[in-house]
C-alpha cells in the first residue's frame, strides 16, 4: 500500500488547519509542517529513485471510477523542489511579517498553497487536476493580495479572473474527454488518446488554458504586475513554482498522456512563442525600474527558454538524446525555480532595508547588505547561465539540440537572452557595487538573508556540479505515469 | 430518431437561457445584470431538473442562484469607477470578438457532438452503480462524492477554505444592516429556523434520495444570510474559537477518516467494511457546518469583529 | 445518442463562449465575475447533458458529482473576487 | 583516489578556499586576511612543484567529475598547462604581496582580495582544464573573477571601463561557447591530447571545421585582445596597478592567448589546422595587432595605457608563433607566454610604483625617476629591454625562435618585417621613457613629490618588480638550463609534433 504518497498533500494541509486554529503559534506550527512535507518528499523521492514510480489508487477503487495518485521520476523531483523553497520562502516569511496578525493570515494559506501544488503534482486524474489547479489559484490569489495595498489587490484580481478563464478553459478540455473517452483517469486516457478532433480540440483547449496559467507571451501580460506587487515571500513561490506546475501539467500532456495527438506544428508554435518571450522578457527586465520587476520579466523570459525546448523534442528521435533534452530542460526549471525564488526574497531584503526596491538607487547595498548583494549575483549567474549554474549545463544542451537537429533558428535567440540577461542582473550590480554615502540601511538578521542565499547557492553549487543527478535520477523514468507494475 | 415534444421543451429553454445570458452579459446596467444572472441561475436549476440532476437542481438553486446572487446584490453597493463606461469596444473590434467566439462555440460544439455521436455508452455509469452497495449510500451522486471521488471533495473544502481565508485576510466585515421593519424581522424570525430544518433533513436525505451536504450547508449559510439581513451582528456569530473549528471541521474529518482506514491497511480515503455509511454522516455533517459557515462568512464580506484578536490575546485558550 | 443531450451541449458551448468573451472584453470588474459563471455554468451544462441518458435510463452519476464539486469552486471564487473587488473600491476612497 | 587524482583540484581549491574565507573577514582583520593570501599562494607553489616533478616523470595527472552525458569536468596537467600554472602561481604570489603593500588601508580590501584569489583560481583552472568544455567553464567564471576588480574603485570610469569590459568579453564568451558546443557535437568530448584529435576524425566538413574556428579564435581573441577585438582593454586601466599587472601578465589577456595555443595545437592539430589552410588568417591577424599595437602606443603619454597597448602588441606573438607551422616557431609562441608575463608584469610594478611614490602617471613626468626610484627604474629598465628583444634578456629568445621559425615555414617574407618592425617601435616607445628616467634632471620635482621631501618605495613594493625583473634576465642568460621555459617550451613543442 502507498499511501506514502499522500503525506506531501496531506501534511501541508493538516497544518494549515493547526495554524488556522492556533494562530498564535501559526510560524513555528507552519515551519515544523513545511519541514514534515520536505521529509515526505524527500522519502517518496528516494523510494522513485529505488524503486521505481509509484501508483496509489484512492479509496481503493479501481482508477477510472476513483482517483489514482502518481509519483515518477519527474513529478517527485518538483515535488522536493517546491517543499524546499516553501520552507525557505517560509522561513524568511516569519522576519518579513512583522505583525503577529500578518503571520496568522499567511500561514495557513501558504500551507494551503504547498497542498494544492503537490496535489497537482501527484494526481492522476483529470478533473481531480482542474480542482488543483483552481485551488492553487485561490490560495496564490489570497496570499498575493495579503497586506492589502491598492496595487496588490488590483493585481491579485486580474490575476484571479484570469487564473478562472485559465481553468475553465481546462474544464471545457475535460468535459469533451470525458464525452469522448469515458474516462478521467491519464493512465487509462494514455493507452486511449488518438488523433482525431475530439482529442485535437480538447487538448487545445486545456492547453491554452496552462499557456494563460504558465505566462507564455503573449499571455504573460498578467504575470509581471501580479509577481512584482504581492508580498517578497509569495512572488517568490509565485514565480518559482506556481507557475512551473502549469509547465509541469503541459509537459506531462505533451510528451506522456497526449503524446500521439500533439503535432510538429503545434510544437513550432510553442517554440516561436517561447523565443519571443525570451527576448521580450528580457528587454523589459532591462529596462525595469524597480527590481521586483526585473525579477518579473525575468520571469517571463526563462519560462520562454522551457518553451524552447518543445520543438527540440518534437524533433529528436526518441532515444538517448531526446532524454538528454529532456533533462536539461528539468535541470533549468529547477534551477530557475531555486535562482528565482532566491532573486525575489533577496529583493524583498532590500526592499524592506533600503525602504524601496528602485535599481538605480541601490548604491551603498553592497555594503550595508554582503549577503544579499552576494545572493543576487550568485542567483544572476544562474539566470544568465553562467557556470558553475545548473543553468549552464542545461543551455549547453539546448544549444547542442538546436545544432543536433539543425533549428539554428533558435541560437541567436538564445544567446541574445543570455547577453540580455547578463546585461540587467549587472546593472543591478552595477549600482549595487558603487559606493553611495548618507544611504541608511536598516540591519537584515540571519533569517532574513540566509534562506535566498541556501537557495542561490542550491542553484549555482549544487546544481551545477550535481548536475549529473538530475539526469541520472529523472531521465530513465521521467515520464512514467501507467508504466506502474 | 423522433422528435418529441420534449425536444421542443428543451430547444425552448435552451434558447431562453442562451437569451438570458445575453442580456445579462451585454448590457451595462449591473443591477439588472446581477437580476438577470439570478434568474439564468433558477431557470438552469429547472434544467437541472429537467436532465433528471435534482442534487443539482437544488444545489444549483441554493448557491448558484441564491447565494452566489445575494453576494451580488450585496456587492452592488461597491461602486465601481469602470462601470459608468460602456464596456464595449469599437464595432468592428466587437465583431471581431463575436466571430471568435462563435468559433470557439462551434468548435467546442463540433468536438461535443462527434464525442457524444461517437461514444454511447454508458461510460463511468455501469462502473459506479455497479459498486453502490459497496458505497455506504444508496444515492449515486453523494457515493461518488463521498467515496468513489471522496478526495476531489476533500480538495473541494481547501478551495473553500482557501476563498474563505482569503475573504478574511483582506479585512473586516461590512456593516450590518440596521434592524429592519417588524415585518421582515418576522419573516427572518420564521424562516431561518425553518431553513435549519430543511438543512437538517437535507443532509440526513442525502444518503439514499437528492440532498447532501452541499445542499444543506447552502440552506444554513442562507439561513445565516436571513438573519444578516435582520440585523444580526457578528457578535451573535459563534466564538471566533469555535468559527474556526468550524472552518477546519469538514477538511479534519475527511482526513481522519481517511486515515483511519491506513491503520486497517487498506487505502487512504478508503472506508472500513460496514464504517462507509456512518463515516459519510459524519463526514457530510462537518463538511455541512464548514460549508455553511464559509459561505456565511464569505456573505459578511470579511473577518467578523474579534477574528484578529485570536492571534494577539494571552496565553489563555 | 440523444437530441436532447446534443441541444444542451451546443448551448453549453455557446454559453462557455460567451461568458469567456465577455469576461475578457468587459470593463466593469463585476461583470467580468458575472460572465465569468455564465462561462462555467455552460460547461456544466455540458457534462450533465452528457450524463444524461434518456428518461428511463438513471442518469450517469459522476458528471453530476463533477458538477456539483464545480459549483461548489464557482461560488467560493465568486465569493474571493467580490471581497477582493470591494477591498479594492474602499482602497480608492482612501 | 590516489594523490594524482587530487592533486589538480588541491592547486584549485589552495587559492579558491581562500578568497572564499577572505569574503567573510571583517575589513580591519588585516593580519589574518594577508596570512591567508600568503599560506594559499605558497602552498598552491609546492602544490605546483609536485605537479611538475609529476609530468617530468610523465605521471597521469588527471581530476575527472561528470557534469551531464558526454560532459566531464577535467583537470589534466600536461607539459603545456604545467607551464601557465607555474607561471601564474609565481606571479600571483608576488602580486599578492605587491597588492598588500600598494593597498594598505584603502576600502574594500575583504571584496578586492576575494575576488584576486578567485580570479587566479579561474586562470589555474584553465590552465589545467583538461577539455575545452572544462575550459569554457573557467573561461567565463575568470569573466566573471576579474569584473569587480576593475570597477573595485567604484568610480563612474571605473564602472565604465568594468562595464565595456564585460560586454567584450561575455559577447566573445558566446561565441567560443556557440563554437564549442557545436564542435562537440560533431566531433565528440573535446578532450586535449598532443598532436590534436580532429585529424584523427572521420567525415568532418572542413567549412564547418572552418567557421567553428572563426568562432573559437573570435570568442579567444578578446580576452587576448587581438584587433579589431582589443577595445576593452585600454578601458579596463582604471584598474588598480596589481590588477592591470595580473590581468596583462597571467590572468586575462594571457588566458586568451593561452586557449588559442590550446586550440590550435592540441583540439585541431597544427598539421591539420594548416591543412585545413587556417592559419595564414591567423596570423594575418596577429601580425596586424603587433603593428596597429605598437603604433599606439607610440602616441600614449599615460604611462599605463602605453604599457596597455605594448600588451596588445606583445600578446600576439603567441598567437603568432601558433599561427606559423613548425616546431621553432611553437617555442617562439610557447616561451613568449611565460617571457611577457615575467617582463610586462614588471613593467606594471613599476608604474604602480611610479604611481605610488611619486605620483608621476604620464611620461612627460618622468624626468630623472631614476635618480630617485633606482630600484624601481631598473627592474622597468630590464622589462622594457627584453619588450624591445634586446639579448640578453629573456624577449630576445621569443623573437629569435620566432624568426626562424618563419624562415623555416617559408613565411619569412613577410613575417620578418613584421617583428622587425615592432622591435623598432617597441624601442621607439620604450627607448624615450630610459632617456628620461635616466639621463634627464628632474624639473619642479617638489610640484611631483607633493610636500614630502624623501621619497621611499616600501619594500612590498619594491621587491616584487626587482625579483620578476631578475627572473626575465634568467629567463634569457639561462634559457639552455634544465627546467628553464625554454627547455618547457621545446619539450611541448617535440610532444607537438610527434606524427
Amino acid at each position: 500500500m502507498n499511501n506514502l504518497l499522500t503525506l506531501p498533500v496531506m501534511i501541508p494541509l493538516g497544518f494549515s488547519l493547526l495554524a488556522l486554529l492556533w494562530p498564535r503559534r501559526a510560524s513555528s506550527i507552519g515551519i515544523l509542517g513545511l519541514l514534515a512535507t520536505l521529509l515526505a518528499s524527500a522519502w517518496l523521492a528516494w523510494r522513485v529513485a529505488g524503486s521505481g514510480p509509484m501508483l496509489l489508487a484512492l479509496g481503493g477503487w479501481e482508477p477510472g471510477l476513483g482517483i489514482a495518485l502518481h509519483a515518477d521520476a519527474l513529478s517527485s523531483t518538483l515535488l522536493l523542489m517546491s517543499s524546499v523553497v516553501a520552507l525557505a520562502a517560509g522561513t524568511y516569511s516569519t522576519g518579513y511579517f512583522r505583525e503577529r496578525s500578518d503571520r496568522a493570515r499567511f500561514w495557513p494559506l501558504w500551507l494551503l498553497l504547498m497542498t494544492a501544488l503537490h496535489a497537482l503534482f501527484l494526481s492522476g486524474d483529470l478533473f481531480n487536476l482542474y480542482v488543483t489547479l483552481e485551488l492553487i489559484g485561490l490560495s496564490a490569489v489570497a496570499l498575493a493580495a495579503l497586506g492589502g495595498k491598492r496595487k496588490a489587490v488590483e493585481a491579485a484580481l486580474r490575476y484571479l479572473i484570469l487564473g478562472l478563464l485559465g481553468s475553465l478553459l481546462f474544464l471545457a478540455g475535460v468535459a469533451l474527454i470525458y464525452a469522448g473517452y469515458g474516462t478521467l483517469d491519464l493512465m487509462q486516457l494514455r493507452n486511449m488518446l488518438a488523433p482525431e478532433p475530439v482529442a485535437w480540440i480538447a487538448l487545445t483547449l486545456m492547453i491554452s488554458g496552462l499557456l494563460l496559467k504558465s505566462a507564455l507571451f503573449p499571455l504573460h501580460f498578467w504575470l509581471p504586475p501580479a509577481h512584482a506587487n504581492a508580498p517578497a515571500p509569495v512572488s517568490a513561490v509565485l514565480s518559482a513554482l506556481v507557475v512551473k506546475a502549469a509547465l509541469y501539467l503541459l509537459l506531462r500532456f505533451w510528451l506522456d498522456i497526449f503524446d500521439d495527438v500533439v503535432t510538429t506544428f503545434a510544437a513550432w508554435l510553442l517554440g516561436s512563442l517561447g523565443a519571443m518571450a525570451v527576448l521580450w522578457g528580457s528587454w523589459k527586465a532591462l529596462r525595469a525600474v524597480r527590481l521586483k520587476l526585473l525579477a518579473a520579466y525575468s520571469t517571463v523570459a526563462q519560462l520562454g527558454y522551457l518553451f524552447l525546448f518543445f520543438p527540440l523534442l518534437a524533433a529528436l528521435p526518441v532515444g538517448a538524446a531526446r532524454d538528454t533534452a529532456l533533462g536539461a530542460l528539468i535541470l533549468m526549471a529547477l534551477t530557475h525555480g531555486f535562482a528565482k525564488s532566491a532573486l525575489f526574497l533577496a529583493t524583498g531584503v532590500i526592499q524592506q532595508k533600503a525602504g524601496h526596491d528602485r535599481i538605480e538607487e541601490l548604491g551603498g547595498a553592497a555594503r550595508a547588505l554582503p549577503v544579499t548583494v552576494f545572493t543576487l549575483a550568485l542567483a544572476g549567474v544562474a539566470l544568465i547561465g553562467l557556470p558553475p549554474s545548473g543553468t549552464f549545463q542545461a543551455k549547453w544542451q539546448l544549444f547542442s539540440a538546436a545544432i543536433a537537429t539543425g533549428q539554428w533558428l533558435w541560437i541567436p535567440v538564445i544567446a541574445t537572452g543570455s547577453l540580455l540577461a547578463a546585461a540587467y542582473v549587472f546593472r543591478i550590480l552595477g549600482y549595487a557595487f558603487a559606493s553611495a554615502e548618507g544611504v541608511k540601511y536598516r540591519i537584515a538578521d540571519g533569517r532574513e538573508e540566509l534562506p535566498a542565499l541556501i537557495l542561490a547557492i542550491l542553484a549555482t553549487v549544487l546544481l551545477g556540479f550535481g548536475s549529473i543527478w538530475v539526469w541520472e535520477f529523472v531521465t530513465p523514468g521521467a515520464l512514467a505515469v501507467g508504466e506502474v507494475p | 430518431m423522433e422528435i418529441t415534444l420534449w425536444h421542443l421543451l428543451d430547444s425552448l429553454l435552451a434558447i431562453l437561457l442562451l437569451g438570458l445570458a445575453w442580456s445579462a452579459l451585454s448590457g451595462t446596467d449591473l443591477k439588472r445584470g446581477v437580476v438577470l444572472f439570478m434568474a439564468f441561475g433558477l431557470l438552469l436549476s429547472l434544467i437541472w431538473a429537467r436532465l433528471r440532476a435534482p442534487d443539482l437542481a437544488l444545489a444549483e438553486a441554493a448557491i448558484g442562484a441564491g447565494l452566489s446572487g445575494a453576494l451580488l446584490l450585496l456587492a452592488l453597493r461597491d461602486r465601481e469607477k469602470s462601470e459608468n463606461k460602456a464596456g464595449q469596444p469599437m464595432s468592428l473590434l466587437r465583431l471581431a470578438t463575436v466571430l471568435l467566439m462563435l468559433l470557439l462555440a462551434a468548435s467546442f460544439a463540433l468536438a461535443y457532438v462527434t464525442a457524444v455521436t461517437s461514444n454511447t455508452g454508458g461510460r463511468l455509469a455501469g462502473l459506479a452503480f455497479g459498486n453502490l452497495e459497496q458505497s455506504g449510500v444508496s444515492n449515486p451522486v453523494t457515493a461518488v462524492l463521498l467515496n468513489f471521488r471522496a478526495y476531489d471533495t476533500l480538495l473541494e473544502l481547501a478551495v473553500l477554505l482557501a476563498a474563505t481565508l482569503g475573504i478574511l485576510a483582506l479585512g473586516s466585515e461590512r456593516r450590518p444592516f440596521r434592524r429592519p421593519g417588524v415585518l421582515l424581522g418576522a419573516l427572518v424570525t420564521w424562516i431561518s429556523p425553518l431553513l435549519v430544518i430543511v438543512a437538517g433533513y437535507l443532509l440526513w436525505t442525502g444518503a439514499h434520495a437528492p440532498g447532501g451536504a452541499f445542499q444543506a450547508g447552502a440552506l444554513l449559510a442562507a439561513a445565516i444570510v436571513m438573519l444578516r439581513l435582520g440585523g444580526m451582528t457578528s457578535e451573535q456569530l459563534p466564538h471566533q474559537l469555535l468559527q474556526g473549528w468550524l472552518l477546519a471541521g469538514g477538511i479534519a474529518a475527511f482526513m481522519l477518516a481517511g486515515y483511519l482506514a491506513t491503520f486497517h491497511d487498506l487505502a487512504f480515503l478508503q472506508y472500513p467494511a460496514g464504517w462507509a455509511g456512518l463515516l459519510i454522516l459524519l463526514i457530510e455533517s462537518a463538511a455541512m457546518l464548514s460549508i455553511a459557515l464559509s459561505l456565511g462568512l464569505a456573505y459578511l464580506g470579511g473577518s467578523p469583529s474579534g477574528w484578529d484578536e485570536r492571534s494577539s490575546r494571552g496565553k489563555r485558550s | 445518442m440523444m437530441l436532447t443531450q446534443l441541444i444542451f451541449g451546443i448551448a453549453g458551448g455557446l454559453l462557455f463562449a460567451m461568458g469567456l468573451r465577455s469576461a475578457l472584453i468587459r470593463e466593469s470588474l463585476l461583470a467580468r465575475i458575472l460572465a465569468v459563471n455564465v462561462s462555467g455554468a455552460g460547461i456544466f451544462l455540458a457534462f450533465v447533458a452528457i450524463a444524461y441518458r434518456g428518461l428511463e435510463e438513471t442518469p450517469d452519476p459522476v458528471p453530476h458529482a463533477l458538477v456539483l464539486t464545480g459549483i461548489v469552486v464557482a461560488v467560493s471564487a465568486t465569493a474571493l473576487a467580490l471581497a477582493l473587488r470591494r477591498r479594492l473600491e474602499e482602497a480608492d476612497d482612501e | 583516489m590516489s594523490f594524482n587524482s587530487w592533486l589538480p583540484v588541491l592547486i584549485v581549491m589552495s587559492s579558491l578556499v581562500p578568497g572564499l574565507v577572505i569574503f567573510l573577514l571583517r575589513e580591519e582583520n588585516h593580519l589574518l586576511r594577508t596570512l591567508l593570501n600568503l599560506f594559499g599562494a605558497v602552498i598552491k607553489l609546492l602544490l605546483v612543484g609536485v605537479l611538475i616533478w609529476g609530468v617530468f616523470h610523465a605521471q597521469v595527472i588527471e581530476t575527472r567529475w561528470t557534469l551531464a552525458p558526454g560532459l566531464d569536468l577535467v583537470l589534466h596537467a600536461d607539459a603545456l598547462s604545467v607551464l601557465f600554472v607555474t607561471l601564474s602561481t609565481l606571479l600571483w604570489l608576488l602580486t599578492t604581496i605587491y597588492a598588500i603593500g600598494y593597498l594598505e588601508n584603502a576600502p574594500h580590501r575583504s571584496r578586492f582580495f576575494g575576488f584576486f584569489s578567485l580570479c587566479v583560481t579561474a586562470t589555474v583552472g584553465l590552465a589545467l582544464a583538461g577539455n575545452l568544455f572544462t575550459f569554457v567553464i573557467f573561461y567565463e567564471m575568470l569573466t566573471l573573477a576579474t569584473y569587480p576588480l576593475i570597477a573595485h574603485k567604484g568610480s563612474p570610469e571605473a564602472l565604465r571601463g568594468a562595464r565595456i569590459y564585460l560586454a567584450y568579453t561575455l559577447s566573445g564568451g558566446i561565441l567560443l561557447l556557440i563554437g564549442t558546443i557545436w564542435l562537440w557535437n560533431i566531433a565528440g568530448p573535446l578532450e586535449f591530447a598532443q598532436g590534436g584529435i580532429l585529424g584523427s576524425i572521420e567525415g568532418l566538413d572542413p567549412i564547418v571545421l572552418g567557421i567553428i574556428f572563426l568562432l573559437l579564435m573570435t570568442g579567444l581573441g578578446v580576452k587576448a585582445a587581438l584587433v579589431p577585438l582589443h577595445g576593452w582593454l585600454p578601458q579596463a586601466m582604471v584598474a588598480p596597478a596589481p590588477v592591470s599587472a595580473l590581468l596583462h601578465a597571467v590572468a586575462v589577456v594571457k588566458a586568451g592567448a593561452f586557449g588559442i595555443v590550446r586550440v590550435v595545437y592540441d583540439v585541431y592539430g597544427i598539421e591539420f589546422a594548416a591543412s585545413l589552410g587556417l592559419l595564414t588568417p591567423l596570423a594575418i591577424a596577429a601580425g596586424i595587432t603587433i603593428v596597429y599595437g605598437s603604433l599606439k602606443a607610440l602616441s600614449q603619454d599615460h604611462l599605463k595605457k602605453r604599457l596597455a597597448w605594448s600588451t596588445v602588441s606583445q600578446v600576439s606573438y603567441i598567437a603568432l608563433g601558433a599561427a606559423i607551422l613548425g616546431p621553432l616557431a611553437t617555442i617562439g609562441g610557447v616561451v613568449h607566454l611565460v617571457h611577457q608575463g615575467l617582463m610586462k608584469i614588471t613593467l606594471f610594478f613599476a608604474a604602480g610604483n611610479y604611481a605610488e611614490t611619486l605620483g608621476i602617471h604620464k611620461v612627460s613626468e618622468m624626468n630623472g625617476v631614476g635618480r630617485q626610484m633606482p630600484g624601481t627604474t631598473l627592474a622597468f629598465t630590464i622589462g622594457a629591454l627584453g619588450m624591445i628583444g634586446l639579448p640578453p634578456v629573456a624577449g630576445f629568445i621569443s623573437k629569435w625562435y620566432l624568426g626562424l621559425g618563419a624562415v623555416e615555414a617559408g613565411i619569412a617574407a613577410w613575417i620578418l618585417p613584421i617583428l622587425i618592425a615592432s622591435s623598432l617601435l617597441n624601442a621607439a616607445y620604450f627607448l624615450p621613457i630610459l632617456y628620461r628616467a635616466w639621463f634627464l634632471r628632474a624639473e619642479h620635482k617638489p610640484l611631483v613629490a607633493g610636500n614630502r621631501v624623501k621619497t621611499v618605495t616600501p619594500p612590498a613594493l619594491l621587491w616584487p618588480p626587482i625579483i620578476t625583473a631578475s627572473l626575465a634576465l634568467a629567463a634569457g642568460l639561462f634559457a639552455a638550463a634544465p627546467y628553464s621555459p625554454l627547455e618547457w617550451a621545446q619539450l611541448i613543442a617535440e610532444r607537438e609534433y610527434k606524427q
